[in-house]
């Protein structure tokens, strides 16, 4: 059972790092602050979601499950709400295209 | 090697690049964030001693927490009050050097007034 | 671990303790709720509760020992924290409740809130009770973390000071101030981090019977050291302080000059004298003195070069608190320890009697700029006739500052000096006698143009209330008088000391340093005197032309040195030497 | 050499770099976000250090809010650069580099010398923790055993809050802080704004509540709230109130008022000051605290908006 747990844990947080650099790489190297943003979204919702969904299993209960989770649906909220922002004045000021 | 030698090191690091910042920098505001460099690396000093003194338990002693805890807030509200101060001075001298001496040049007259 | 020392009980009257820092601290979050229209009341209201307390701590010292405990929650030190007064402690509470009053009777005046300007005197009055609390809880806490939060809160306090007229220097003064500070008290932090990792507490009295010359220690000593400089700006560490004094209103700058340097100056005190008599060396206290000699030169030398009158009395501070470290030699003894009771009774003497002497003063300028519209000490003239009484008390707080008997100055004088006889250090007399004779040059320089005849009468522009000439009248009469005060249940100050401050040997002592300080004064000061155009003056010029020239071309490169030392970066570099040269000279004595 | 080893390593390793990055760029905006990457990656040396409640004060007071204050100054200095003075000259920054590099060297060759054991008051503070009632051993040490630094530092927090408010000019004495915040009502913002703040008040609520005995505390939760109340003025959903507003004044000093109360109780009524009955001593202490979390949500808040600017009026 618990190697069945380690396993996902791996795989999740794997696949979350993964996304992570590859978030980072186009961060670094994308042209222009719209791409960038597009490059650093993904990397935050779907790095740190798999991430969660690693550790989930090894949590203690449903206690703490749920606050991982709820780390999650914040980060959600936050990033899509300042990548819009920095978008919108990216565009306005005309750094975007 | 520890994570009491890796972390202390970085502490001098963090302590030395700080005292560099805060003399050599001549903008009031690298001033400003050297001095939060320079005091992070003083509380991480004191979490190098307080993880030394892991017992009872605990993977920290409590007491330099509560300290570094009353520096940061501390530090915080120096910063705050500094930033204050230079966006006033910005404001109403429209320059931030801390010159004396540039800084008073346009108005010299004897009295000060 | 060590027996429980009976000072780690609560004492009968420890509570006093708590209350010297409780009531100004309550005064601060009172007037801050009440309120502009209610801050003067608050402030008036805790004045002089502040000064009971102080008064009380007097009378119980010495019933209890010499000794007050109190520990806060009553846990016993390591853990928590204690409060302790000892002889020091009660003498630095009493005099900060004596300059404290006088000021608030000053500023009473002053900052009176209006309608429309309410923000100065909000600020001012709760700053002055934020200052108070501070002071007492350095001057009493027994724990060095603690002395640092009241260091930040002291730093706090002090620097809104400084800018609260708001105009464009004085907030570049302000700024300076505050981060200049902030890298002292860092320091500071870092040797009070170090010495919890070496001994696992921060206890005045637990760290003393612990203390060893272990490299680590000594490294955090001169962190410390360097870190209470810079806060006390002893020079190369003074840059801030010259704008600084000089340009808060008169009362800010009393308080400032005469206590907020005291603050750091007594905790590096308690750190040399109490957590480690002998660790330092002599060595560093040479050190220590040498600085203060630098001090005493170029505070004086720049204080006589100065056009207005604010900014010469921040530079003899500046001299002054040179004055202060020379104490640090002399107190060593044959074991190589810091013990001699009497040279740091001198060196506090000399801070108390600087601490009512240069607050007196700083009200008498700050009248006579009200009065006149302006402080050049050129356009002095005809002064003392239509502002007769700030004359006087500028005149008696400068007189009492030369160290003219019976004050405090002279009696802390006479304590170093016999000290530099008994350990020989006969170099260190002689920086007395020239600090002496400094300090009158430029008291008289001020003096001499304030009595000279005016050929037509002042019209004075603003008003000149009595109560604030009086309170700085009397608090320069109080340092004149220090000398005759009871000191030996406080001080180990020697009965023989104070009966020496008259008779015949005591007139010759007077006479040389107020003719060396005419002498200085003439050669010293570059500004045309009202008496420049009578017989006798161009007789004298004629005789000591040459040697003039000689003396202001010295002058003006001693002004062009303290110019380049109070550069930002030229500051931060002697910081760091100054810090290495310390630790380099605490290694070599152990 | 283990895999946690590794891992500090590579920390200490990117935690320098950016602070070599904060001092050395150019830009004084790109040296702020430095700065607040340095801040958060500290927090998690702090993890690494066991020591998670100053993990959580730092990244939210030390790399958050400070980071926010600093980010606001770069952002309203930055056209100043370009008129900003010189640098020092090459030998005053060299000699500035070889002097803090040997009290860097000294500092790190006394961190080395530590001596084994180490000293600790770790099992003491354990010892004495059933005379609060609580079991997180900072929170104890915060409000018990050094309770009158903690109430000290509230003071200074205080006067943190007197001084900017000094900077104001007088015709603006009395009215409001900072600009008016004009966000779209129906932007990205203002919903965010409208969200978040319930579950972020929950949040500092909590981290307050289990600062009894996990980590956590009022410093912290006090943060989110006041990032919580940031978000709202900066959403143009409420405007900072003006500080001669009374309930502004009795919140602010409301914290160490309580404190001191309290304390003063210890001294009239028992052991000594700052002293807590044993049978009270957890709901006092969490009645100082809750206090404090208004206090410092609401200072920390006011610092950030700093001086008033404005009537009340308008």
């Amino acid at each position: 059972m618990s190697v069945a747990r380690d396993i996902i844990t791996v795989a999740g947080v794997s696949a979350g790092v993964f996304f992570f650099f590859a978030g980072t790489v186009g961060l670094l190297r994308f042209p222009d602050t719209l791409t960038r943003l597009h490059a650093l979204s993904k990397a935050d919702n779907l790095g740190l979601g798999f991430v969660v969904l690693g550790l989930l299993p090894q949590t203690g209960g449903l206690r703490d499950g749920l606050k991982l989770i709820s780390i999650w649906m914040f980060v959600l909220l936050a990033g899509a709400t300042v990548s819009q922002l920095i978008a919108r004045t990216a565009r306005q000021s005309g750094s975007g295209k | 090697m520890s994570a009491v030698t890796v972390f202390g090191l970085c502490a001098a690091a963090a302590v030395g690049l700080g005292l560099y910042g805060l003399i050599a920098n001549p903008q009031p505001l690298r001033k400003i964030i050297a001095f939060n460099l320079l005091g992070s690396g003083v509380f991480l000093l004191f979490g190098i001693v307080g993880r030394r003194g892991a017992a009872a338990g605990f993977g920290n002693d409590p007491v330099p927490q509560a300290l570094v805890i009353t520096g940061v807030v501390v530090a915080f509200s120096a910063t705050a009050l500094a930033i204050a101060l230079l966006l006033r001075l910005f404001q109403i001298a429209g320059s931030t050097t801390l010159n004396s001496r540039a800084a008073a040049s346009p108005r010299s007259d004897p009295s000060g007034h | 671990m060590l027996p429980p020392a009976p000072a780690l009980v609560t004492t009968a009257g420890g509570f006093l303790l708590v209350l010297s820092i409780v009531v100004p601290v309550a005064g601060v979050l009172l007037a801050f709720a009440l309120g502009e229209r209610y801050v003067r009341q608050v402030a008036s209201t805790v004045v002089p509760v502040g000064l009971a307390i102080a008064v009380a701590v007097l009378v119980l010292l010495p019933r209890s020992d010499g000794h007050l405990v109190y520990l806060l929650g009553a846990w016993p030190p390591p853990l928590g924290v204690a409060l302790r007064a000892d002889g020091l402690s009660a003498v630095m509470l009493a005099t900060t409740a004596v300059v404290i009053c006088a000021v608030a009777i000053f500023a009473a005046t002053d900052f009176r809130p209006q309608s429309v300007e309410a923000r100065a005197p909000f600020a001012f009055w709760i700053l002055l009770l934020a200052i108070w609390g501070a002071l007492n809880t350095i001057f009493v806490a027994g724990d060095l973390f603690t002395l640092y939060v009241a260091l930040e809160l002291l730093t706090f306090a002090a620097v809104p000071l400084v800018s609260l007229d708001g105009r464009a220097e004085t907030l570049r003064a302000a700024l300076r101030y505050l981060l200049f500070a902030l890298l002292g008290s860092v320091l500071y932090l870092m040797g009070t981090a170090l010495l919890y990792g070496i001994y696992g507490t921060l206890d005045i009295e637990l760290l003393s019977h612990r203390v060893s010359a272990d490299s680590g220690v000594l490294i955090a000593a001169a962190l410390m050291t360097t870190g209470l400089l810079a806060k006390t700006a002893l020079f190369p560490l003074h840059l801030w302080l010259p704008p600084a004094h000089a340009g808060a209103p008169a009362a800010a700058s009393a308080i400032l000059s005469a206590l907020v340097v005291k603050g750091s100056f007594f905790i590096l005190v308690r750190l040399w004298f109490d957590v480690m008599p002998g660790l330092p060396g002599l060595a560093a206290a040479q050190l220590l003195a040498a600085l203060g000699t630098g001090a005493i030169v170029f505070g004086s030398v720049v204080a006589l070069r100065q056009e207005r009158l604010k900014l010469l009395i921040a530079y003899s501070t500046l001299a002054q608190i040179g004055y202060l470290f020379l104490m640090f030699p002399l107190a060593f003894g044959a074991s190589g320890k810091l013990e001699s009771d009497q040279a740091l009774a001198g060196g506090l003497l000399q801070a108390v009697s600087h601490a009512t002497a240069k607050a007196a003063m700083f009200m008498a300028v700050g009248s006579i700029y009200t009065g006149l519209g302006h402080d050049r000490i050129t356009g002095l003239r005809g002064v003392a006739r239509a502002l007769p009484l700030s004359v006087l008390a500028f005149a008696v707080g400068g007189i009492a500052l030369m160290g003219v008997q019976p004050s405090g100055a002279s009696l802390a004088k006479e304590l170093l000096l016999q000290d530099t006889a008994r350990t020989g250090q006969w170099w260190w007399a002689v920086v007395l006698q020239a600090g002496g004779m400094f300090t009158t040059a430029y008291v008289v320089l001020v003096l001499s143009h304030a009595f000279a005849p005016s050929d037509q009468p002042i019209t004075l522009i603003g008003p000149a209330p009595l109560s604030r000439d009086l309170a700085a009248l009397a608090l320069a009469l109080c340092s004149l008088f220090l000398g005759l005060l009871p000191w030996d249940s406080y001080l180990p100050v020697p009965y023989d000391a104070t009966s020496k401050l008259f008779g015949i040997d005591a007139l010759s002592k007077l006479l040389l340093p107020v003719l060396g300080g005419a002498a200085l004064a003439i050669l010293l000061s570059p500004w045309p005197h009202p008496l420049g155009s009578s017989a006798a003056w161009k007789a004298l010029m004629r005789v000591v032309g040459p040697l003039r020239r000689g003396c202001l071309g010295f002058g003006s490169l001693i002004e062009r040195g303290d110019e380049v030392l109070r550069q930002w970066s030229a500051a931060g570099i002697s910081l760091l030497l100054v810090s290495l040269l310390l630790a380099a000279s605490m290694f070599a004595a152990n | 050499m283990n895999i946690a080893t590794v891992f500090e390593i590579a920390l200490a390793a990117v935690v320098l770099g950016l602070a070599i990055w904060t001092i050395a760029v150019p830009d004084t905006y790109s040296a702020t976000v430095g700065f607040i990457a340095y801040g958060l990656l500290v927090a998690l040396i702090w993890v690494r250090l066991d020591a998670v409640d100053v993990a959580l004060t730092e990244a939210a007071i030390g790399g958050g809010l400070g980071g926010v204050v600093l980010l606001g100054a770069a952002a309203r200095l930055r056209d100043t650069e370009a008129m900003t003075t010189e640098g020092p000259s090459l030998i005053v920054r060299l000699s500035a580099a070889i002097l803090s590099a040997s009290i860097a060297a000294a500092l790190a060759v006394t961190i080395l010398l530590l001596p084994d054991p180490a000293p600790t008051l770790a099992p003491s503070v354990v010892a004495n923790a059933g005379a609060t009632g609580m079991t997180n051993p900072v929170t104890n040490v915060l409000m018990a055993f050094r309770g009158m630094d903690t109430m000290l530092e509230k003071v200074v927090l205080l006067l943190a809050i007197v001084g900017v408010w000094s900077l104001a000019s007088d015709q603006a004495w009395g009215g409001r802080p900072g600009p008016r915040h004009q966000a779209d009502p129906n932007g990205v913002l203002a919903f965010l704004a409208r969200l978040l703040p319930p579950a972020g008040i929950v949040v500092g609520i909590y981290i307050l509540w289990t600062g009894a005995d996990h980590p956590g505390g009022a410093f912290q939760g006090g943060a989110v709230l006041a990032s919580m109340w940031l978000l709202v003025i900066m959403a143009g959903l409420v405007d900072t109130p003006p500080v001669r507003s009374r309930w502004l004044r009795l919140i602010l000093v409301g914290g160490p008022g309580l404190f001191l109360a309290v304390g003063l109780g210890g001294l009239c009524f028992g052991a000594a000051f700052l002293a807590y009955p044993v049978a009270f001593a957890k709901p006092l202490i969490l009645s100082i605290e809750v206090a404090m979390l208004l206090t410092i949500a609401t200072t920390l808040g006011l610092l950030l908006a700093g001086a008033p600017e404005r009537s009340a009026e308008r």
